[in-house]
């Protein structure tokens, strides 16, 4: 799309947007939201500068490599304190019966393992939405000089 | 049952009839259109209506949204079934991202969308 | 008062559902699909779940409709 | 005669469905079958379970997080089905 007045306020907006989506994912103990929804704002905030500009500003800003990479440690980080809770001598995914501070409720660092599950699946779910986006756009037209 | 009784009825139960009526138009949709987007339309629209039919089970009159405030004796919602939801929307989402996968493939051979073409071009029998 | 816009917001989500089934442009469809969605969301704040309605806003209204519309550009647009 | 037969079928299901409603408990009620102890217990015992203020957090990433590491598992395996579906030739 050749709009200068789209491209301006997609550019300025872009930081409004990913700082709303952090917001979400960190206070998702404490008021709605969560890693679901904060983690598609963030994907949503991605796809909308790749939509105003081309599909190569936006893999500059965030490749699809790293994508990938970030996807799987999302689903990692969770499964990680899945184990760590084992390792601590409970059950998969115990919180306070394993031993993680939970903290004074009502601060932004308590409620223990809730607050990194939540950050991981934030990770996840943005990195995902990011990755279907560009996967759908780009279709297989990179590999079309090498076969016709 | 007199007619009156069933319309006060549904004037109570007013979320549970919407979702219902919202649950045909969306299957209608699947059921008679051709072209595969509107059929994906279709289904999330089924998808929402039985959404509003789980949160409308969870709702209590009066109640807050379930963030306690500490302290206070409150009545609060049935936290259950919107946990239950936010799960349903997260795996609609994944269905519909891998049906478009298959619609833009299924356009990339056969070079159409419409579901009795690429029956047609299959050599299948139209219907 | 609430039973009133209650009642309008129900009866507009039958029109968008309608309407998107009538409606022979997919980019026009799917944009009243957005719409669909986000009215949806204010019924789930208005039944008290504003977790359901925020991820309902921001995965139905935002992804689903962009991921849509990628599929339209890179398909065709009338049906 | 296909479009005649779904119109009838989705009549049959819209009785069935309305005269169900009809039956169903009133929305809303605080004496429904669905506000027994399960709610009860996560309202009143997971601020000093978990220590999270949203009940709703609390219930998919601790009482339930293996339901939610299951539905992370899911969008993986749609990625992953969407990636090598459009990357085949």
């Amino acid at each position: 799309m050749e709009d200068v007045i789209v491209r301006y306020i997609s550019r300025m907006l872009l930081p409004f947007v990913q700082l709303y989506g952090l917001y979400v994912i960190l206070n998702g103990h404490l008021s709605p939201g969560g890693g679901f929804s904060g983690g598609a704002i963030i994907g949503a905030s991605m796809i909308l500068y790749a939509l105003s500009f081309n599909l190569e500003e936006g893999t500059k800003k965030l490749s699809h490599k790293t994508s990938t990479i970030l996807e799987s440690s999302g689903v990692l980080l969770y499964a990680g304190m899945g184990l760590l809770s084992i390792l601590l001598g409970t059950n998969f995914l115990g919180n306070k019966v394993a031993g993680i501070p939970i903290g004074t409720p009502g601060n932004l660092f308590s409620s223990g393992a809730i607050m990194i599950i939540t950050f991981g699946v934030g990770i996840k779910v943005a990195s995902t939405m990011i990755t279907l986006f560009y996967s759908l756009i780009e279709g297989e037209e990179g590999h079309e000089d090498v076969h016709h | 049952m007199s007619i009156i009784e069933i319309l006060s009825r549904l004037h109570q139960n007013s979320f549970y009839f919407f979702a219902i009526i919202l649950f045909i138009i969306g299957f209608h949709t699947m059921l008679t259109h051709d072209n595969l987007i509107k059929k994906i339309i279709g289904m999330n629209i089924m998808d929402t209506s039985i959404f509003l039919f789980f949160v409308a089970i969870g709702y209590v009159r009066g109640g807050r949204a379930p963030i306690l405030e500490p302290g206070t004796t409150q009545t609060y919602i049935n936290p259950v079934p919107s946990a239950l939801i936010l799960t349903g929307i997260v795996v609609g989402v994944s269905i519909t991202a891998y049906a478009l996968s298959l619609i833009v493939k299924l356009y990339k051979h056969y070079g159409t969308i419409d579901a009795e073409e690429i029956m047609r071009l299959r050599g299948g029998e139209p219907r | 008062m609430t039973e009133v816009l209650t009642y309008l917001l129900l009866i507009f989500l039958v029109v968008c559902a309608i309407s998107v089934a009538r409606s022979r442009d997919l980019l026009a469809a799917v944009i009243i699909f957005a719409a669909y969605s986000l009215v949806m969301a204010i019924l789930w704040q208005l039944l008290a779940a504003p977790d359901v309605a925020i991820t309902e806003a921001a995965l139905g209204a935002g992804v689903t409709t962009l991921l849509l519309i990628a599929a339209i550009a890179k398909t065709r647009r009338q049906e | 005669m296909r479009k005649l037969l779904v119109v009838v079928f989705l009549a049959v299901i819209l009785v069935i469905l309305v005269v169900a409603v009809i039956e169903m408990p009133t929305i809303g009620d605080p004496a429904n079958v669905t506000n027994n102890e399960v709610p009860q217990r996560y309202l009143e015992d997971s601020l000093h379970e978990t220590g999270a203020l949203n009940v709703v957090a609390s219930i998919i990433t601790d009482y339930r997080a293996f339901d939610t590491l299951g539905e992370a598992t899911v969008l993986f395996v749609a990625l992953a089905a969407a990636i090598s579906n459009l990357k085949a030739h």
